[in-house]
């Protein structure tokens, strides 16, 4: 696994993905810094950080039909989110738990992706729960098509269902339950692991005794991929693969992006208790941010005018959701009693 | 109308419902071929095929887990768990999840799953085939909670139940499966989600059960009329949740006197919600105190026949605790 | 004597009986070298070693599964699950499997297992990080269900928990873990599972309440004597099950009245059984309704501050409550 | 896999040993076959059966410390059950849910094996549940083990946790996270899987995508192996190294005995609406029993003799469980109430 230098992508992507791309990571970094400097003022209370996880992130929504796709995202899932198209705004609604919260009215943390126009999933915090039930929006796909009620090349249809997790998450049986049944039926779905080596304060060997999460994917009869996740190109690639897998009746993939949280779990969090320094400081130097830059100024691509240009729209943009969020309400007390139950329908 | 088992009113409506919405599916253990273990689903996979009738892998927590992705994606699932006793697998799923998803995404993900599950004891099965589970599920706003007593009922109920946008859980008495007979429409007909039944009217005491205590509740009460001239009036609460408060205060206002049964385990049973209710809000109609008549409190019914009839609650035993409290 | 926090109790408690007795071991989420998210086993792992104190993978079935294994081979696990909110995941294993196996075993395998955790709300964690899930418990024969609400409970309650033959499920109220403080002595001693405590005695109306909402009753009952001269009794129950009938009605007796608070939302919350048993054998002696001060039946506690503190009961919510009930 | 003859085995077996093999296996069919009849004349109310397991179930049993090491089985280990030491007499007071039931006193349904001096665990009808129990007696053995507790090498104590299910229950979560833990802390621990094709009526690839059960214990790091079930010799090798290597520290092993039932699932089901006749009589032709009397006989070990003698004790030891079982008292109503709570210890 080259740390150094981005994979060569064997998909050809336009000069204007390959920047959109960049411009969805940077934003997504810029979000979050902002997230970390609000709560060491004091104006919100959580934040829990994709800072390091960007590249696999993008990747992956890159490669799928974004915003009609099914995505059923975890807590890190920023840039993902940003990517399928909620905004800015929206996650700093959530961050402030404010009116306007798209994703859940303030009655989630913060980091509880959701948009339904955008098929988002709303998850909870139990970690690996959405994996069966992506097997279920991915059964749901294939039972449309199966009984003729869509057809499978409309790309206004979902077409799968990806959901992505923490290596730690693996650990749980709805893991397991999930990518079984995602083998046995066949179903076009995408299961992303972002292995960061840690859950929390637990390295990975204290989680499972395989090297690669990827390797698991042989006990459901799916394929399996380990791909170096601090390379967005790379990510791309392997994401690319699986959709198409999916979208052509070949199953699904269990997709391990191999990547680090450069930060701590959350803002409840301090990691110094289980991991040093050093070792945050080297993977600081694999930054998928840093190293796509390098790799897109070497081409030619990205030039430091453009860079300024990108830094001052991130700005704006956050500067913009930062004031809005503030300044907006917070939810009536009385809409604790609200939407417990969807109405009949006639 | 047709004179028919309660079991062979849920086939009816779930083949009316298969035939009616393209969108409606069974998955769970054994639903397929074999047309699950009570044969609740017979046919039904000769009649719309492998894609719509689906044997589940052994999990059940992915059985309710599917239910709720497909649910999201607006299908129909209808899920089986073979016994109630093993719906713990899936707890996390239905109480943390489908119960939330409504809320936690300020209305904009909704699950229309069904679960059924036969549950209930008496039919020998020992601690892992008797288990009654409702009072769990009872808890959770965001659930429905459904257990029908009469054929009638549940077909229309079931049929309710696959209609409704919100995860609900419908429990059968499996040991009315072939026991419990009654007049069924071949109509496409519901009964409402929520309303309690009057199962029999009456005035002197209100008899508050559901399921197979229901139906052994209107046994006793129509006893303890003709051997003591005492008039019962049995509520069949058939929704646990959201519960008809309403009918219940107006019965207890009724009759001044108030006994719930339940074949469950006395403590944090359902009928603990059901006492407390009417100990705050018809207090100051009680003729006597609230009392419950339930299943001892150890872990599960056992197998030897001798010390299942120890534990069952039967028509005996109501008649016996109606005439008590009566006598009050 | 020492004035300590309630985690700083609960830390003492485990590391007493991790020095006394060397079946004892802890695993968990977290809880080796980060020493637990609420730093509730700090120091052990250090102490104690990798062992004895141990990080489990991310899968709470398991950690109690291995606990339960462990237990049926005579060790004594302290098994973390790391917010109430993750129990469900292990609530077969719980329900289905530690509380039944004395059960089914005849007698012959016992499962001294301590299943801790931190419950319940106000601490601005959303959904998943708020709940109270004592009921699902209470209603299970054959587990202990224990809360402590003050520092010198915690710790001889938790010492109780590891020594006790049968699987114990403490629930930590995280709301109080730093909130609340108190004398905790530095001896061996033990605060047996059973029986509950007059928080505060009075005449005039009872309140029984668990966990931080004991505390908070506790505040309440000061707050109406010094304002409104009403001499309020709290009672805190600190075991659920099995629950302590002698002391609920023995203080209902002498008051007359009956609130019950719990921070759970209401409906088949722990409350309704403790309002059901007073409804039925302490009907007599009642001045007035049975009520019930309770979260509002809502799926979860929301995150936003103004809903959490909507939901939430607090002294104030209790205070009133009390003044209701004692003005009827 | 040969299904004609026997593996020759590798491991050197006393002829006593053999013969004390067949017979065990001999005694369990006809216990099971006596448990047909009883619930056909309807004296007793349930059945599960174990005919067809019982190569695999004795190969097994011979190959641990029976009676000392722990063995957390499932209902369908009549066979295991045996020759760990519970009797004809036992099994039958279980079925017919008497006074002196060993396992449950009258608790549980039959087949749900317990002694506790035996080191047999009480299990719970909820299929799998236990395998993650056992991975918690493996972790008890170590922990002892490492603390200096117990004598590794000391053989009056467990050394290692042994634990069966169906082919079916693996799709549990429970399983995955059971042996998660064995692979994570490399416990003394065997699962052994008795893939008999069927879970009820649900065949193997509408419970798994994969060819082998064995194929998953990659996913843990642990070793898997698939074993012709019904072949004693064979699954007494298998299961002797993996007994070996838990032993010895090297770890859990994942046994795959591929086998067949060859009645229905329970005297509840009919399995004709599932699997063809053709195919349960190309089974029986593999009787694991058959094949073992023919091997003893070609070996010269077992004669017809011998075999008259053993059928003939079979029949009075079933025979006369079964009148003394039949003879015993219902359990007292009131017993209902025992053992809710195991007393405290002073
Ligand atoms: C079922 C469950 N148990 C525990 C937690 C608490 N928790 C939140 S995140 C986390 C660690 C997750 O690690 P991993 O899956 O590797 O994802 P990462 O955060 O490293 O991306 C834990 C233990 C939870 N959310 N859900
Ligand atoms: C959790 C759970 N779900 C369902 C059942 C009902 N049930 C009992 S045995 C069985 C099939 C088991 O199949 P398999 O694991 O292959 O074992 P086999 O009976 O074939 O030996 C089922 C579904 C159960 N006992 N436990
Ligand atoms: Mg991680
Ligand atoms: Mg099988």
């Amino acid at each position: 696994m080259s740390t150094e230098t981005l994979a060569l992508p064997r998909t050809q992507l336009s000069e204007e993905t390959l920047l959109e791309m960049y411009w969805m990571m940077l934003l997504s970094r810029r979000v979050d810094e902002r997230a970390w400097v609000l709560h060491r003022q004091g104006k919100i209370t959580f934040h829990v950080s994709a800072i390091g996880h960007e590249a696999a992130q993008i990747g992956a929504a890159f490669a799928i039909n974004r915003g009609v796709d099914y995505v059923n995202p975890y807590y890190r899932d920023l840039a993902l989110s940003l990517a399928i198209g909620t905004t800015a705004l929206d996650f700093m609604l959530g961050l402030f738990a404010k009116v306007g919260d798209p994703f859940s009215g303030g009655r989630q943390m913060p980091s509880h992706f959701n948009s339904h126009r955008l098929n988002i999933i709303s998850g909870s915090s139990v970690v690996a729960s959405q994996v069966p039930q992506t097997s279920g929006l991915a059964f749901a796909i294939k039972y449309r098509q199966t009984q003729g009620m869509v057809d499978p090349k409309d790309t206004s249809q979902p077409r799968l269902a990806l959901t992505c997790l923490g290596e730690g998450s693996t650990s749980q049986g709805d893991w397991h339950e999930g990518l079984n049944w995602a083998g046995v039926h066949h179903l076009p779905m995408i299961c992303l692991v972002q292995n960061n080596v840690y859950a929390i304060s637990v390295p990975i060997q204290s989680q499972m005794a395989v090297k690669n999460v990827a390797d698991r994917a042989s006990a459901y009869g799916i394929v399996g991929v380990t791909v170096d996740g601090n390379d967005v190109l790379a990510m791309y690639d392997v994401m690319k693969e699986a959709a198409e897998r999916a979208y052509n009746g070949g199953g699904a993939t269990l997709v391990e992006a191999k990547t680090y949280r450069m930060t701590p779990h959350s803002s409840d969090d301090d990691d110094r208790s289980y991991r040093t320094r050093e070792e945050v400081e080297e993977w600081k130097k694999k930054d998928p941010i840093s190293r796509f830059q390098s790799y897109l100024q070497a081409e030619g691509i990205l030039t430091q005018a453009l860079i300024d240009d990108y830094e001052a729209r991130a700005r704006d943009e956050v500067d913009a959701a930062h004031k809005t969020a503030e300044a907006a309400p917070s939810p009536a007390p009385e809409d604790t009693l609200g939407d417990v139950y969807a109405p009949l329908e006639d | 109308m047709a004179n028919m088992t309660l079991i062979e009113a849920l086939l009816m409506a779930m083949d009316e419902e298969l035939a009616r919405d393209e969108r409606v599916f069974i998955t769970g253990e054994d639903v397929g071929k074999r047309g699950g273990v009570f044969r609740a689903t017979q046919g039904l996979y000769e009649k719309y095929g492998a894609t719509r009738v689906i044997d589940s892998p052994l999990a059940e927590l992915s059985i309710v887990a599917i239910g709720i992705g497909a649910a999201m994606a607006e299908l129909r699932p209808i899920c089986e768990i073979q016994f109630a006793d093993y719906i713990h697998p899936a707890f996390n799923q239905i109480v943390n999840e489908a119960a939330k998803t409504y809320y936690r995404s300020d209305g904009q993900w909704r699950v229309p799953l069904t679960i059924r599950t036969p549950y209930g004891g008496g039919i020998g099965g020992g601690l892992y085939h008797s288990q009654s589970v409702e009072s769990f599920f009872a808890h959770v706003p965001g659930l429905k909670v459904v257990i029908p007593s009469t054929p009638h009922d549940a077909k229309g109920l079931l049929k309710s139940a696959v209609r409704d946008p919100n995860p609900v859980l419908f429990f059968e008495p499996k040991k009315g499966y072939r026991a419990i007979k009654g007049e069924v429409p071949e109509t496409d007909y519901t009964v409402p989600i929520g309303p309690a039944r009057i199962a029999r009217e009456g005035r002197d005491i209100s008899v508050f059960a559901y399921g197979m205590m229901a139906h052994y509740a209107v046994i006793a009460a129509e006893k303890v009329a003709r051997e003591d001239g005492i008039d019962a009036e049995v509520v069949d609460l058939r929704t646990l949740l959201p519960v008809d408060k309403q009918a219940i205060l107006d019965s207890v206002k009724k009759t001044g006197k108030a006994l719930v049964v339940y074949e469950d385990n006395l403590t944090m049973g359902y009928g603990a919600e059901v006492a407390a209710i009417i100990a705050d809000e018809a207090f100051e109609f009680l003729d006597g105190p609230v009392k419950r008549l339930a299943g001892p409190d150890v872990p599960a019914m056992p197998f030897s026949h001798s010390m299942q009839e120890f534990f069952m609650v039967n028509p005996d035993k109501i008649a016996a605790a109606i005439r008590d409290l009566t006598a009050y």
